[in-house]
């Protein structure tokens, strides 16, 4: 693991330090933990100084935030999002819901394990996560980021089939354009 | 036999036999057309280096007709667009009916235009400026849609038009006793005429409706958006500038060279003639421009494009320094090239996809590549944008305008210019860009035979933005014709009287070498894995719009411009002129009263009448 | 053709100096913002670090070929314009030896029409995309456009009849001559091209064509990796003429590249603190703010300097 | 179908102007709205039944998220439902902690009104700054409550825990810089011209017909309607408060923003008279085992005023361990379903996330 980042060339080594240090996170609210975003972005904690700022269309946004429980309807567009999202593209998870369902476990309504439909980075506990967690969420996304793990979109790729028949399983209206991944 | 003779009878004869032929077969009379216009040309092509000319005499009138270098400027125009108009006809009005009597109008109005250049005379330029103003009426209410609409005004506004030529032409003839044009411009420089300032104002007004210049304009957006749009080009590109070539006579040859200038009365009236014309020129392309950023119709947008750019070349003439009756004769050349080339793009559109209305078209980039590249360049040259060559004559009317001292006449220019933005995009976005509908899937690019002669134009547009000497040239020697000295030009290079220049192959070079760099560190940069994707594939936040759900924005594009200008679209003069034809009738009403039917009565008018005129007359003298 | 080798080099020189001293001030005023709004921020360096990932990013998508132009069309204006502006004065020695480039080979008007060509570029890549959001963004910037070119063009207008001339560096030279700046020999003019510059900047209240709550960021809604990046340095090259362009104009030029550093920098500061603390405009009330007192400035600009 | 002419814009549910998860499809022309629909359902997680199977105490996990930007008053009703069912008595510090945290919550839901103002309108300066400011009131929630977003600090029978020590003092130093700070944001906000001219007559509620329309809280105060249960049916220890509730002609997003900025002035004040007025006590009538705790069937209606608007809840006990039914009458949805659908029309585009932040719209209430 230590090893890893001396065995990348110069250029990934620069590639993987700038995607690093400049992060556009997708302003989509998915859940209630949105509320803490705002708080994180602005004065008392601003994430900005890690290079951490909003982006307003999937097409430039790195990391897709899950802030929290999925509806099956936000999950479609969840899907839609993530897969306009340019590579490399990452995803933090929050919130206890998308690890396992949380409180909402035995609605009928909410997705309860978020990695079987799309890949997900780093899983930030608690509900709702604090600022504080939110941020040390986004610094381990860092670190895999310059270690060169965090290869969130070929995943999907590579997996695509899976993870459609899982989307599949809860959106019965599946009524999307078709990619050719 | 003369070859202006002969050319004329070309067309003339051409027009007959395409009139005839259609009796055969629907689809002769293009080839007719095409035929003659081709043998016209070359005719004149190769015969043009020789000083022509024709003079004789028929019922007593003596007509001149001859060709000089002003005169070859405009029939450049006449013939470049001419013959490329009539080869894009061919297959543009492949399946429309009355063939026989568009193509006979159509050859009637293209001679009627070279005779109008070549008249030495007053009765025959009146003569061919009539049967051109005839012939292109009838091409307007050509398909018989829309006559009351969109004839009438062109009928009313010509009739204006050749009245106020006809009493000019008159008012000359009893002054000088002849109807030669050279005689004139010779009274003229003798000062030889008394009521000079009226005849110039009635013949420039007669012109200023061919130039569609405000107030007269109104009838163009109607004729224009009205006809074919093979013959819009020529309609737009060529025959307004019949009015632009009689506007340059006038305000050229009588105005400024006419040796007067230290009659004081004379040089005030005339002075102030040019700038009121400047000023309306201006007011002309301001307000036509705001008028042309809200049609809907790609056709009416043109027409009222036509008419903004027709008010830049007004202001040149008007202004009258070297500079600007250069850049005022560039733009009238430019203007015939992309308006053409623009006519026939929405054009090869309407054939394609069955309406010009932006409202309803979106995204044909893809199936018509061609015309969308032809559009693109003619919208640059349009919009004045560098490296073309619209920008030459923008930057020629600019800085004339600047070393002449109107300094709030270029802000309107500029206003206007920059309002022309708005537009240009209105129509690129209105019909090329865009969501790819489904309902237009099945649309193809239009023949070869109609993309040519527009390639060809853009082409030239493409040329002649960085050397743009190659018209320079002829228009230098018609500047001689007109009186001017020394008329200084340069194949690449812009200069104004301040010294100030700009250099035309720098500025393509460096834009093509930056764009070139810029296109193979784009393209081949991480080319891997990129995919082209539909329109189709845009974030909608998110959301996947349903069917009949429309995601292009097509409706009322400059909305919150138009709130913004909202003042200066209040009054149309469309308006103002329904509002006077009230009046009118409601006067005629009221003079049918005072026909009693009565012989006697009659009598009396008619004697009263000629007292009036007698008086009126008398004094005017 | 000797002193090829040097002119490229020059080029290469002016286009790199602009680069970074646009993406600078951007940084810097991403800095300044977080220090107004009671934060840290992020370094100055942040906009080159996000250009880097920008262009690392790998382009899974493009919408057609306008849309692979566009981001070309804009870095072919800046640098096109770059090449013809004069970045420090004529007379100083800097210029002569690096930066002359094409200077003398265009003229003001060149420049402003030639500025608009990226924009045209923009307008149809974001044109091509089909996002509805894109094309309300254009039209909103094109409106705006019309807005602050009358006071911008009455300025220019001003500026040319006082020196009677079209040439930038005619203009400095005069303006060195009599060593009065445009800005203090007509104050009117400036004042009116200053707030033209507000609208030319799109910072708040006039970044209607952006505008992320209302369009999600407008015309670049479709553009993403090095699309973005290229649009981004494109920009920042702009943001630099701009600038340069006000100080040649009408503050004399600059000597030294430090006396161009910090007379840019002033300028640009006043879009940004204007930005601070205005929210946004709609359209047309933006246009209409450009038709009201700045208008009335350059046309009394244009009248002082008429008379 | 044929292709509609208007433009489909779809505003959310991803849309940076968009406050929270839902979607406000507006077809416009020109930038003039000529139809808005509001969709719901991207938040929908069944609360209500899930409640009803969980027992009295453990609802109170599901309650507080129903408002993310402001729990407390669902707390609140909810308690105050079951306490009534069940007949307890609350303690009467417990009824001033009670208030107090209500307002609390009001005046941190205030900023965060700031701070969507302020993106909406493009003043990024003042959200940076309001939000910034939050966190102090943040801070004595997790002083108080132990939770910074969510508290469950208000249960039947009266609040959790008694104030921590020393809360008063900074309680009271944190209302004195928020005041000062509230005094700023007036400056950038409601002194700016180019605020003024957004605001004033843009998404104008008809005052005749907002009562008809079910108009609630800050936007029909805005009609110049005063309406508010905490003066109209006092509950708690606002009988006991000090206050004013302002009301503004126009009804308009600057007679909302102005009712708002009173109002938050309001809410610390109120927060100082009950943190002054407060008795000595106990805070907490105590429920036995929570597990086995049953209430006597019965059913009850209890509405507090959220910083949205009035806020229902109706409970219907059987007498087991778990509720029968809880029903919600959430103060978002009318205003920002179907008021906001009816407003927005004939619009500008640009007024969209204006008139949705200005009317309150907080989507997890509207769908539950």
């Amino acid at each position: 693991m230590e090893n890893k980042r001396n065995s990348q060339t110069i250029a990934e080594y620069i590639k993987n330090w700038s995607r690093k240090h400049s992060l556009f996170i997708m302003a989509y609210g998915t859940g209630c933990g949105a509320i803490e975003i705002p708080a994180t972005l602005t004065s008392r904690y601003d994430a900005e100084r890690l290079g951490i700022r909003g982006a307003a269309t999937p097409r430039q946004a790195d990391v897709l935030l899950i802030t929290g429980y999925l509806a099956t309807k936000t999950l479609k567009r969840v899907i839609r999002v993530y897969e306009q999202m340019q590579d490399p593209k990452y995803v933090i998870a929050f919130g206890s819901c998308t690890i396992n369902g949380g409180m909402y476990y035995d609605s009928y309504n909410t997705i309860n394990v978020l990695e079987k439909y799309i890949p997900v980075d780093v899983y930030i506990n608690g509900c709702m996560p604090r600022p504080e967690a939110v941020i040390a969420g986004f610094q381990q996304l860092q670190d895999k980021i310059a270690r060169g793990e965090a290869d969130n979109g070929t995943r999907y790729k590579e997996n695509l089939e899976w993870y459609r028949a899982n989307q599949h399983r809860v959106i019965k209206n599946w009524r999307m354009p078709d990619y050719n991944w | 036999m003369n070859t202006l003779a002969l050319i004329i009878l070309i067309f003339f004869s051409g027009a007959t036999l395409a009139y005839l032929s259609s009796l055969i077969s629907n689809k002769l009379p293009g080839w007719v057309a095409l035929l003659t216009t081709m043998t016209g040309t070359v005719l004149f092509y190769m015969s043009f280096q020789n000083e022509q000319a024709l003079s004789f005499s028929i019922i007593g009138l003596n007509l001149e007709w001859a060709l000089d270098n002003y005169t070859i400027l405009f029939a450049h125009i006449i013939f470049g667009l001419g013959i490329l108009a009539s080869l894009y006809s061919v297959q543009y009005m492949q399946n429309k009916s009355q063939q026989g009597s568009f193509y006979a109008n159509f050859l009637l109005s293209i001679g009627s235009m070279f005779g109008i250049i070549i008249s030495k005379d007053f009765i025959s330029f009146f003569i061919f400026w009539e049967i051109m103003t005839w012939s292109s009426f009838l091409i307007v209410v050509w398909n018989g849609i829309g006559f009351r609409k969109n004839g009438i005004w062109y009928m009313a506004m010509s009739a204006i038009g050749a009245y106020a030529m006809l009493t000019a032409i008159v008012l000359i003839n009893s002054e000088i006793g002849t109807y030669s044009l050279q005689a004139f411009f010779n009274a003229v420089q003798e000062n030889a005429i008394d009521n000079l300032m009226l005849v110039s104002i009635l013949l420039l007004i007669g012109f200023a409706v061919k130039a569609a210049l405000m107030p007269l304009h109104i009838w163009a957006p109607r004729a224009y958006s009205n006809t074919p749009a093979s013959y819009t080009s020529v309609f737009s590109g060529a025959l307004s500038k019949m009015g632009v070539f009689g506007m340059g006579l006038v305000l050229i040859r009588v105005f400024r060279f006419s040796g007067l200038q230290d009659n004081f009365d004379y040089a005030l009236v005339s002075q102030f003639t040019s700038h009121v014309l400047a000023w309306l020129g201006g007011i002309t392309a301001a307000i036509a421009t705001l008028y042309a950023l809200v049609q809907k119709d790609a056709k009416k947008l043109l027409a009222y494009s036509s008419i903004a750019q027709l008010g830049y070349i007004v202001i040149g003439l008007a202004i009258g320094t070297k500079l600007a009756v250069m850049s005022a004769l560039f733009l009238a050349i430019m203007h015939a090239v992309f308006k053409g080339a623009l006519f026939m793009a929405v054009g090869a559109v309407e054939r394609q996809v069955g309406t010009t209305d932006m409202t309803k078209i979106s995204g044909l980039i893809r199936r018509m590549p061609w015309t969308f590249f032809v559009t693109l360049v003619s919208i640059i040259a349009l919009a004045g944008v560098p490296p073309l060559s619209g920008f030459v004559g923008k930057w020629m009317l600019y800085e004339a305008l600047i070393t002449n001292g109107n300094f709030f006449l270029v802000v309107v220019v500029f206003f206007s210019s920059t309002a022309a933005f708005l537009y240009s995009y209105r129509i690129l976005f209105g019909l090329f860009l865009g969501q790819e509908e489904d309902d237009t899937a099945h649309v193809k690019e239009a023949p070869a035979t109609m993309v040519i002669p527009m390639v060809i134009l853009a082409l030239f547009l493409i040329v002649t933005g960085t050397y743009p000497g190659i018209v320079f040239e002829p228009i230098a020697h018609g500047m001689e014709y007109l009186g001017f000295t020394d008329v200084t030009w340069n194949m690449t290079v812009l200069s104004n009287v301040w010294g100030d220049s700009v250099n035309l192959q720098y500025v393509s070079t460096t834009i093509g070498v930056a764009f070139m760099l810029a296109l193979i560190f784009l393209t081949f940069k991480g080319r891997k894995g990129t995919r082209g994707v539909s329109t189709k594939d845009i974030s909608t936040s998110g959301e996947i719009p349903l069917e009949h759900e429309n995601l292009t924005f097509q409706l009322d594009f400059f909305k919150p411009f138009e709130r913004a200008a909202a003042p200066l679209y209040k009054r149309s003069i469309t308006k103002i002129y329904e509002d006077v034809a009230n009046g009118l009738e409601a006067l005629f009403d009221f003079t049918r009263k005072i026909y009693t039917g009565n012989g006697q009565t009659y009598a009396i008018y008619v004697v009263a009448f000629l007292v009036t005129l007698l008086i009126v007359v008398q004094n005017m003298l | 053709m000797e002193g090829i080798g040097l002119k490229i080099l020059g080029a290469l020189l002016t286009t790199i100096m602009a680069f970074a001293v646009g993406m600078t001030y951007g940084g810097i005023t991403r800095k300044l913002t977080a220090r107004v709004q009671n934060r840290v921020g992020p370094t100055i360096w942040q906009n080159f670090i996000d250009l880097v990932k920008l262009q690392s990013k790998k382009t899974n998508i493009y919408h057609g070929v306008m849309g692979h132009f566009a981001p070309m069309w804009i870095i072919t204006a800046a640098m096109t314009v770059l090449m013809f502006i004069p970045v420090l004065h004529p007379n100083s020695t800097w210029y002569s030896t690096w930066f002359p480039n094409l200077t003398f080979h265009g003229d003001l008007i060149f420049l402003l029409y030639m500025m608009v060509f990226g924009s045209l570029g923009m307008a149809l890549g974001a044109g091509q995309t089909g996002n509805p959001n894109s094309a309300i963004g254009v039209t909103r910037g094109l409106s705006q456009m019309v807005g602050f070119e009358i006071p911008f063009v009455l300025a220019l207008v001003a500026l040319m009849v006082q020196y009677k001339t079209t040439s930038i560096q005619d203009i400095m030279a005069i303006q060195d001559q009599s060593g009065v700046w445009m800005m203090f020999s007509n104050p009117f003019s400036f004042l009116a091209a200053l707030f033209a510059s507000l609208g030319m900047f799109r910072y708040s209240p006039f970044d209607i064509v952006g505008a992320p709550a209302e369009l999600a960021s407008g015309p670049v809604s479709e553009f993403g990796g090095k699309y973005l990046g290229v649009m981004m340095t494109g920009g920042s090259i702009f943001a630099f003429i701009k600038l340069t362009l006000y100080v040649d104009l009408f503050m004399g030029g600059a000597y030294s590249i430090p006396e161009l550093l910090i007379k840019t920098f002033a300028l640009y500061m006043v879009p940004v603190f204007y930005g601070w603390v205005s929210p946004r405009y709609r359209t047309e009330q933006a246009i209409r703010y450009f038709w009201g007192w700045p208008t009335a400035l350059g046309i009394l600009g244009v009248i002082i300097a008429v008379w | 179908m044929a292709r509609e002419k208007e433009t489909t814009l779809y505003i959310g549910p991803q849309h940076p102007g968009i406050t929270g998860n839902m979607m406000v499809k507006v077809k416009v022309q020109g930038d003039t709205i000529t139809n808005a629909s509001v969709h719901v359902g991207y938040l929908h997680r069944a609360f209500e039944k899930l409640i009803e199977r969980r027992n009295w105490l453990q609802s109170f996990t599901i309650l507080c998220r129903f408002c993310v930007p402001e729990p407390d008053p669902m707390e609140l009703t909810y308690a105050r439902a079951v306490e009534e069912i069940e007949g307890r008595e609350v303690p009467e510090r417990a009824k001033y902690i009670r208030t107090m945290v209500m307002e609390m919550a009001r005046l941190q839901s205030f900023m965060l009104w700031y701070g969507g103002q302020s993106g909406s309108s493009g003043l990024y300066t003042l959200g940076q700054w309001s939000v910034g400011d939050r966190n102090y009131l943040l801070d004595l929630f997790e002083d108080l409550t132990g939770g910074r977003i969510y508290h469950m600090y208000i249960w039947p029978g009266g609040v959790r825990r008694d104030l921590p020590k020393g809360f008063k003092d900074k309680a009271l130093k944190t209302m004195d810089y928020i005041e000062k700070r509230l005094d700023e944001y007036d400056k950038l906000l409601f002194d700016n011209v180019i605020f003024q001219k957004r605001a004033q007559g843009v998404g104008i509620i008809p005052s005749d017909k907002a009562i008809e329309w079910g108009v609630v809280g800050a936007p029909l105060r805005g009609c110049g309607i005063k309406a508010d249960v905490r003066i109209d049916e006092p509950y708690e220890a606002y009988d006991k408060a000090d206050f004013i509730v302002p009301t503004f002609e126009g009804g308009d997003i600057w007679a909302r923003a102005q009712v708002r900025r009173i109002e938050a002035r309001q809410s610390i004040s109120i927060i100082r008279q009950m943190l002054d007025k407060m008795p000595e006590g106990e805070v907490y009538n105590k429920v036995p085992n929570p597990m086995k705790w049953k209430i006597p069937a019965g059913e009850a209606w209890a509405k507090t005023e959220s910083v949205r608007g009035e806020v229902g809840f109706y409970v219907v006990s059987d007498g087991s361990e778990y509720p029968r039914r809880v029903h919600v009458k959430g103060a978002a949805y009318t205003n920002g379903v179907t008021v906001t659908e009816k407003i927005l029309v004939g619009q500008n585009i640009a007024d969209v996330s204006f008139i949705l932040n200005s009317m309150g719209v907080c989507p997890p209430e509207i769908e539950r």
